[in-house]
């Protein structure tokens, strides 16, 4: 177990674009080394609240506080050295660099080469890459992706390079993981993995999960905790099964043959 | 693959090559030593605007600017107040150095612009310090010499001054091309090899990690904004170094030349070379800056070219076919360039263990 | 590896030799550019160079030996430029054209300083003089505008007080002209309005409109032909009543074929360095009668005269320096030091005998006429004003 | 049953040294839909792609084998011709065109529309009563559109053309459950109306749903095929592409955590 | 006053020449999001080949002649050049523009010459004079031209198909290919009609008050540059409104540069630039560009 992951609280952020809000006063806390799970329709606002956790989107108002610090108006790099890790819905590999060099990236922010150091060969260079290399190969390995090291990762199936943006936000050492549907685009096999990889990183590691899944299954199995969004509002917030009973969460999202 | 081979080959190759060109000076003329030395600069500069434009993704079409910034800084900074000329009159190689540390603030001058444009909009907007650079070289009478620009004082290093008093090394009478000839190889190995350091390291990632996906690199924790300026002093910085070895070679700074056309053939440079890649630079380098003076001093040689003004194509208007029909043929039938970025390779050669 | 050093030796007749020069031939390197900017000027030098060479061997050549062009065109371009030189200086004998001044510039210092070998550059500017190795021939821009300004003032009624206009281009031509107009204006109590420009604008319809603005009386013109094709032109359209003249650099004939041609003819006005190419000189006769023969599909304009000028400079030179038995680079200088009052047969007479000042002061005064051949008639013969005898060049 | 549509007879495919698919057969009879199941990296979007010839967008290409559709074969032709053939794809991932507007991706999508202004007014009216906030957004750039939205675009789009032959990659990808129920649904209408449809869906209980037949792809081959009940009946796709129901689930998922290799914590600093 | 009001006017005139160009800069831009350097080329073919014909066959139809030839050099240049390229990087494809501009430049200066080539306009240089202050009617012309072009592609783009086929290529390939979009066809397309428009452009250019077309006419069209990012490099009415803007700064500040000697003389053609940089620091993607998206 390592140090207790701090607190992640959301108290009424709201976040407008021209003509459309989509978060409207949203507020809940993720305990540590809980996974919560957040639902919703789509276009709910559920991207968009993970982009106001990390930072691409500004909020127009209410406050995000994690441990000590508040996260609303810190840039999207500032948060990450806070160990805000996440993944993303639309892809964001590199279609060129390998798998190895992406995970890589996600040491950015425990490295410390600049230019100069990198570009002299300093010992201190080689030293760090080495050693994060190692910790690069422990993670693929953890999720599954140890022969592809060397691909591009342009060149994976869609199901692939969703586990390599897994494994990249785990590269970053994070205290809090957002991931933005996780297991999309996977055979039920393949989800199940997936969910036993999340798993895994809650129990090893204790650090706080966000989880933005229409896979029911997935949620019920992975999540402590849920919170139902509809059109940036909150319509329900509890334990996964009090949600999956709640009606309104059924009319809006679930639909009436509810959980298969 | 058979390695050890392989592991023996490499090493051999390079060391050839530089026992090469160690010794061309002793038997190459003046011509192709300075075409070597026009070469050799424009590789260290093409190195620079690879690492910017190749591979953190910002098009830059103001190299020469930064470039002039390196020869006429080190002109002002080495050379000595003369009539109307002011000069610092420096030792000339802490002129060297700080001249370009100058191009560095130069170019950290500009990067707020930098970090707020985008793919052609950046171009075009560094298309401006150009014409900037041109108005001010032919302006700035009294540090620039204006139109007839300045003389460029020779380098001296640990007591060897680089200018045309010669000096005989076994019974080679070598002049100022001679001897700029080491500095030069020696500039560029170290340019390359630290380029090479910075794009194979953590820096280099992030800078990639920029130029394929802006906001992700963000949230991964690259400073993008504080990169994209870092990147952009460096490959001013480049240019500098790059700038004041022309000028070396020059021996006189002209204001004609920092103009358009030479940010261009940069560009050219990276991309005929391979985007992203040090030897990619330099091998397209040597080919854009070569290659016309090849082509001029044979160009009377050249097939179905006539006597000037008998009507045909004269010797100058074929050399330039040639050059542009190579532009074209290397970039279409070399997409990657002529050196392609190493990870096109490893895509290929590893491909094959996958299903 | 050729150092380009081989030292001078006597050979053949006694006749002391070096670089560029064997008992055959004496290699004359030409630098020009026929692919860049000033294409057209240097074609047509070229070709007129090459003319003059072909003759000079068709009658046996110089000192017994033929005389032989080494063309590179640069097109304009410094590094080019540069490494022509490089490359053709161990091998020829001196330059007998060298186009673009800041090139010239550029290679001055090795030149002077090594290579000693006789440079004659296309260019009239006098930041060019100063050295005995780099001679220009005939005078100079700022003492070409000097003498158009006295035109304008003895012949176009522009008065003391009067406002000048000066619309010149960024570059030595330019600003070297300027400084012509500029002492010429303080001579004579005008006031100068200037409007500079670059070789890339060719409307000038701004230009004019300032000027007239401005109420200038008088304006000189020291840009390229499309400019002042331009300027005229506009001129006549709006107005401005005002006698325009231009350095012998902004003309050439093939504008008379334009829109533009009627409004130069009427009022515009070319000073020069020597008389035009269609003056009824016999020697002039010849020369195009020559070129025509030889190029028919080429325009016979100023370049051609100034081309055959300084091809037949180096020629005199040369001839001196043979009866002096001296054909090395030091030989050729020291004749061409000698060279007092030579004229080329286009009306000036030149005097090298002072490595600081132009061959000449003269200026001949033309005028756009589509009749004569070359395009251009003499309206004053060759003539140094008060003002440009005064002139310390380059000062 | 009336002739094939889409014939595909030992196709072979791959990108350069890779092997995508090993001549692989399919039969799309007249006006069905078949459904094509397979993990990660089996091969599903090569093998559109093949058909509608897009491989050489991504260094790929077809190396044997023949493509027909109602009888004329499509390999040689150049994309827009199999689209003017009346073969319509939805490409995996979304692909909207980001920088243009909701209204111009629909209007795009109708690019290769055989039918009149009518019919396409038609189609359009279809699409918005389909997936609404199309209509809501018709002015909003597609790159800012919600995942689930820009999946919906996606499917819009393609409806837009009105095909012969509808080729679905993943068309749930990252749909709530309802919305993956409308798909669903849309599916069948459109199948009713004469549209064969060819299916590639990860969410296997939803595409055996549908399909009249299927095929399961694994390493670029086919390993099973035939009618989509006999399939469903299989265990060995109730276990790997329908997954289990939910007690055992969590129990396998728990007994999976189990099993697996936990990642220890990093010591760095 | 007058002279304000003449510089004002006629560095609109001056604009609209620009706007034509950069309208050509902005149509290749739109099907294929590359900056297109051979441009000046272009200009320089249409206006050569008008120039060759108009003797033989009078002015209009030399000019259709023209703008054919232009035409027919750009879609030779888009098919067998830019089509063979197998990639997707943007600025490489520039730098093949580059080459194909060294190559045609070489082959249109070499058939040029050292001649001044005059393009056999009817508007000569007559001008047209209200309250003291004058135009060329070349100018009026050209002004009419371009607002009636760049009316006229602003209308296809919006209501053709053909505007949204390009934009779908040029954004991403593939898909529209999906879509049955013919993207051989539709950049061919652009490319002729940038080449036909450079024709026009080509003759505004080299008419009164300029002398005629020759060898250097083709570096005036960089001057378009800065109008085309101003505006906006994917918009036709920022090439119109780009075109105007750079027109007047130039025209102004060469008016007033005795006024403005503190700069240094002739910031003519920096001053463009200059405004131009200081547009993108507000708006990166000009006027009336279309923003690059923020959303993951
Ligand atoms: N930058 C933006 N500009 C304008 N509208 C936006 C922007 N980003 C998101 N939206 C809108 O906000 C709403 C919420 O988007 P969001 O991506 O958060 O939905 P979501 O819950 O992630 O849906 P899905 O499950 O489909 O991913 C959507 O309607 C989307 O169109
Ligand atoms: N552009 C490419 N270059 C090289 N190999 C590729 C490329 N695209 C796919 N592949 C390989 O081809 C095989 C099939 O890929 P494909 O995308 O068809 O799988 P898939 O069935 O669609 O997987 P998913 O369900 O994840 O989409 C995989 O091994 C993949 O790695
Ligand atoms: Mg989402
Ligand atoms: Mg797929």
């Amino acid at each position: 177990m390592s140090t207790e992951a701090p607190v992640l609280e959301v108290r009424d952020l709201t976040v407008r674009f021209a003509g459309l809000t989509a978060l409207d006063g949203i507020g809940f806390t993720v305990r540590p080394g809980t996974v919560h799970a957040v639902i919703g329709p789509n276009g709910a606002g559920k991207s968009t609240c993970f982009n106001v956790l990390s930072g691409v989107y500004r909020a127009t108002s209410g406050s995000v506080r994690f441990g000590g610090e508040e996260l609303t108006g810190l840039p999207a790099h500032r948060i990450a050295d806070l160990g805000v890790a996440r993944t993303f819905q639309n892809l964001a590999l590199p279609p060129g660099a390998t798998v190895e060099d992406s995970l890589m990236l996600g040491r950015h922010r425990l490295t410390r080469t600049g230019f100069v150091a990198a570009g002299l060969g300093l010992p201190s260079a080689v030293r760090e890459e080495a050693r994060h290399r190692e910790r690069v190969r422990e993670i693929a390995a953890f999720v599954g992706l140890e022969d592809q090291l060397a691909r591009p990762a342009g060149t994976l199936p869609y199901g692939q390079q969703k586990l390599a943006e897994l494994a990249r936000a785990l590269c970053m050492e994070p205290k809090l993981l957002l991931l933005d549907e996780p297991v999309a685009g996977m055979t039920a096999g393949e989800r199940r993995a997936t969910a036993a990889v999340v798993a895994g990183v809650r129990d090893s590691l204790g650090i706080s999960i966000v989880l933005v899944e229409h896979d029911m299954g997935v949620v019920m199995r992975l999540a402590d905790s849920v919170t139902v969004l509809d059109f940036g509002r909150l319509i329900a917030d509890g334990t996964p099964a009090s949600v999956q009973s709640d009606p309104a969460v059924v009319r809006a999202y679930l639909g009436e043959e509810a959980t298969s | 693959m058979s390695d050890p081979i392989k592991r023996l080959r490499r090493p051999a190759l390079w060391t050839a090559g530089a026992v090469l060109l160690l010794a061309l000076p002793f038997y190459l003329d003046r011509f192709w030593l300075q075409a070597g030395l026009f070469a050799m600069a424009a590789a260290i500069g093409a190195i620079g605007l690879n690492l910017l434009t190749g591979s953190t993704g910002q098009l830059s079409m103001g190299h020469a600017f930064f470039l002039a910034v390196g020869a006429y800084g080190y002109c002002v900074l080495a050379g000595d107040s003369t009539g109307t000329l002011t000069g610092l009159n420096l030792p000339s190689w802490l002129a060297a150095v700080l001249a370009v540390a100058l191009a560095g603030v130069a170019g950290g001058l500009f990067s707020p612009i930098a970090g707020r444009l985008q793919g052609a909009y950046l171009g075009i907007a560094t298309l401006a310090l150009i014409f900037i650079g041109q108005h001010v070289l032919f302006n700035a009478h009294d540090l620039t010499g204006g139109f007839n620009g300045r003389d460029v004082p020779p380098l001296s290093l640990f007591g060897v001054t680089f200018d045309e008093s010669e000096l005989l090394v076994a019974a080679v009478p070598f002049g100022s091309a001679e001897k700029l000839w080491y500095v030069a190889l020696l500039a560029l190995a170290g340019c390359a090899l630290f380029a090479r350091g910075v794009l194979r390291g953590r820096p280099g990632r992030a800078m990639n990690a920029i130029r394929d996906h802006r906001i992700a690199a963000g949230v991964l924790g690259v400073p993008v904004a504080r990169y994209r300026a870092g990147v952009f002093v460096l490959s001013s910085m480049y240019a500098g170094l790059a700038g004041v070895l022309l000028a070396l070679v020059f021996q006189r700074t002209v204001p004609e030349y920092f103009g358009m056309i030479l940010s261009l053939e940069y560009l050219a440079m990276i991309v005929i070379g391979g985007l992203g890649s040090v030897a990619g630079a330099v091998v397209g380098a040597v080919f854009v800056s070569l290659l016309p003076q090849l082509l001029t001093r044979y160009s009377d040689a050249l097939p179905l070219v006539s006597a000037p003004g008998t009507g045909g194509v004269a010797p100058g208007e074929a050399s330039r076919y040639l050059y542009g029909a190579a532009v074209v043929a290397v970039v279409l039938f070399l997409p990657g360039g002529l050196v392609r970025p190493a990870f096109r390779r490893r895509k290929t050669t590893t491909s094959e263990e996958s299903p | 590896k050729d150092s380009g050093k081989d030292g001078d030796k006597p050979s053949a007749g006694g006749i002391k030799t070096g670089q560029g020069v064997t008992d055959k031939t004496i290699k004359l390197g030409v630098l020009t550019d026929m692919t860049g900017v000033y294409a057209s000027l240097g074609k047509s030098v070229t070709q007129a160079q090459q003319l003059y060479v072909k003759q000079v061997n068709a009658d046996g050549g110089i000192c017994g030996r033929k005389v032989e062009l080494v063309v590179r065109d640069h097109g304009y371009d410094p590094q080019k430029a540069v490494s022509g030189y490089t490359e053709l200086s161990p091998q020829v004998l001196g330059f007998a054209q060298f186009i673009g001044s800041p090139f010239v510039a550029a290679v001055k210092q090795r030149v002077d300083g090594q290579d000693k070998g006789l440079v004659i550059p296309q260019a009239w500017s006098a930041s060019l003089l100063g050295s005995p190795y780099i001679r220009v021939i005939g005078n100079t821009y700022d003492v070409e505008t000097i003498n158009a300004v006295d035109f304008l003032m003895k012949e176009k009624g522009l008065k003391k007080g009067d406002k000048l206009g000066h619309v010149y281009f960024e570059g030595d031509y330019g600003e070297n002209a300027l400084a012509g107009a500029k002492y010429a204006a303080e001579e004579a109590g005008l006031t100068v309005v200037e409007q500079k420009i670059k070789p890339t604008d060719n409307d000038m319809t701004a230009q004019v409109a300032a000027l007239k603005k401005a109420g200038v009386k008088g304006v000189v013109i020291s840009a390229g032909p499309r400019q002042a094709a331009s300027f005229v032109g506009v001129a006549t359209a709006v107005k401005l009543q005002a006698p325009i003249i231009g350095n012998n650099s902004a003309f050439s004939p093939q504008l008379l074929a334009t829109q533009a041609g009627p409004a130069l003819m009427k009022n515009y006005y070319v000073a020069s360095p020597t008389q035009p190419i269609g003056t009824d000189s016999p020697d002039a006769k010849k020369l195009v009668a020559d070129y025509k023969a030889a190029y028919p599909s080429d325009a016979l304009d100023n370049g051609v005269v100034a081309g055959w000028t300084a091809a037949s400079v180096f020629g005199e030179a040369l001839k001196k320096a043979c009866t002096a038995k001296d054909l090395t680079r030091e030989g050729v200088d020291k004749a061409l030091l000698t060279i007092d009052a030579y004229d080329s047969g286009f009306g000036t007479t030149h005097d090298f005998t002072d490595p600081k000042a132009p061959s000449s002061r003269q200026t001949v005064v033309l005028q756009p006429d589509k009749k004569v051949t070359g395009g251009m008639k003499v309206v004053r013969e060759a003539e140094v004003s008060k003002a440009a005898e005064s002139f310390t060049v380059g000062g | 049953m009336a002739g094939a549509a889409l014939e595909i007879r030992d196709l072979s495919a791959g990108y350069g040294p890779v092997r995508a698919l090993r001549h692989v057969s399919l039969t799309l009879p007249e006006g069905s839909v078949v459904a094509v199941l397979g993990s990660n990296g089996a091969g599903k979007s090569t093998l559109l792609r093949a058909i509608s010839r897009t491989l050489s967008f991504h260094g790929g290409a077809v190396t044997g084998g023949t493509v027909a559709f109602d009888g004329r074969p499509l390999t040689g032709l150049t994309p827009d011709r199999v689209v003017a053939a009346g073969l319509c794809q939805v490409p995996e991932g979304r692909q909207v065109f980001a920088r243009m507007t909701v209204a111009d991706n629909l209007r795009a999508g109708a690019l290769g529309a055989t039918g009149n202004r009518a019919a396409q007014a038609a189609a359009l009216r279809r699409v918005h009563e389909l997936f609404p906030v199309l209509a809501e957004r018709a002015g909003q750039r597609a790159g800012l559109l919600s995942g689930g939205e820009q999946q919906m675009l996606a499917v819009g789009r393609a409806l837009m053309a009105g095909p012969k032959l509808l080729l679905l990659d993943e068309p749930s990808l990252g749909l709530a459950p309802l919305m993956a129920q409308r798909i669903a649904e849309t599916v069948t209408e459109i199948n009713a109306q004469g549209t064969a449809v060819l299916l590639v869906e990860q969410n296997a209980a939803i595409a055996l749903r549908l399909a009249s037949h299927a095929y399961v792809l694994d390493v670029g081959e086919v390993v099973l095929s035939g009618p989509a009940d006999e399939l469903a009946a299989s265990d060995e796709v109730r276990r790997r592409y329908l997954g289990v129901v939910d007690e055992d689930a969590a129990a396998d998922a728990s007994e999976a955590v189990a099993a697996h290799r936990t990642l220890s914590v990093w010591e760095g600093k | 006053m007058t002279t304000f009001a003449e510089l004002l006017l006629n560095g609109i005139s001056i604009g609209s020449v620009y706007a034509l160009i950069a309208l050509g800069f902005v149509v290749i831009f739109r099907a294929t999001e590359v900056v297109n350097f051979a441009h000046a080329s272009l200009l320089l073919a249409g206006g050569y080949v008008t120039a060759v014909l108009h003797d033989d066959i009078g002015f209009w139809l030399a000019l259709l002649a023209g703008i054919g030839g232009a035409a027919a050099v750009g879609a030779g240049v888009e098919f067998l050049v830019m089509r063979r390229y197998r990639g997707s990087n943007h600025s490489v494809l520039a730098i093949v523009t580059i080459g194909v501009d060294i190559l045609l430049t070489t082959e249109l200066t070499r058939r040029i010459g050292t001649d001044v080539l005059a393009l056999g306009d009817p508007w000569g240089d007559s001008v047209l004079t209200v309250a003291g202050v004058s135009v060329a009617h070349t100018r009026i012309a050209a002004f009419v031209a371009a607002g009636l072009l760049i009316t006229a592609f602003l209308l296809a783009f919006r209501l053709t198909s053909w505007g949204v086929a390009m934009r779908a290529a040029a954004e991403n390939s593939e898909t529209a290919a999906l879509m049955g979009v013919r993207l051989g066809r539709v950049s061919l397309g652009a490319w002729a009609v940038a080449g036909g428009l450079a024709a026009v452009a080509a003759l505004f250019l080299t008419v009164f008050p300029t002398p005629g077309l020759e060898r250097s006419t083709s570096l005036a069209a960089m001057k378009a540059f800065p109008a085309a990012i101003l505006g906006g490099l994917d918009s036709t009415t920022g090439a119109l409104v780009g075109g105007f803007l750079v027109g007047i700064t130039e025209s102004l500040a060469t008016g007033y540069q005795g006024d403005l000697t503190f700069l240094g003389r002739g910031i003519g053609d920096l001053a463009p630039y200059l405004v131009m940089v200081a547009v993108l620091l507000v708006r990166p993607a000009g006027l009336f560009g279309t923003k690059e998206l923020a959303r993951v």
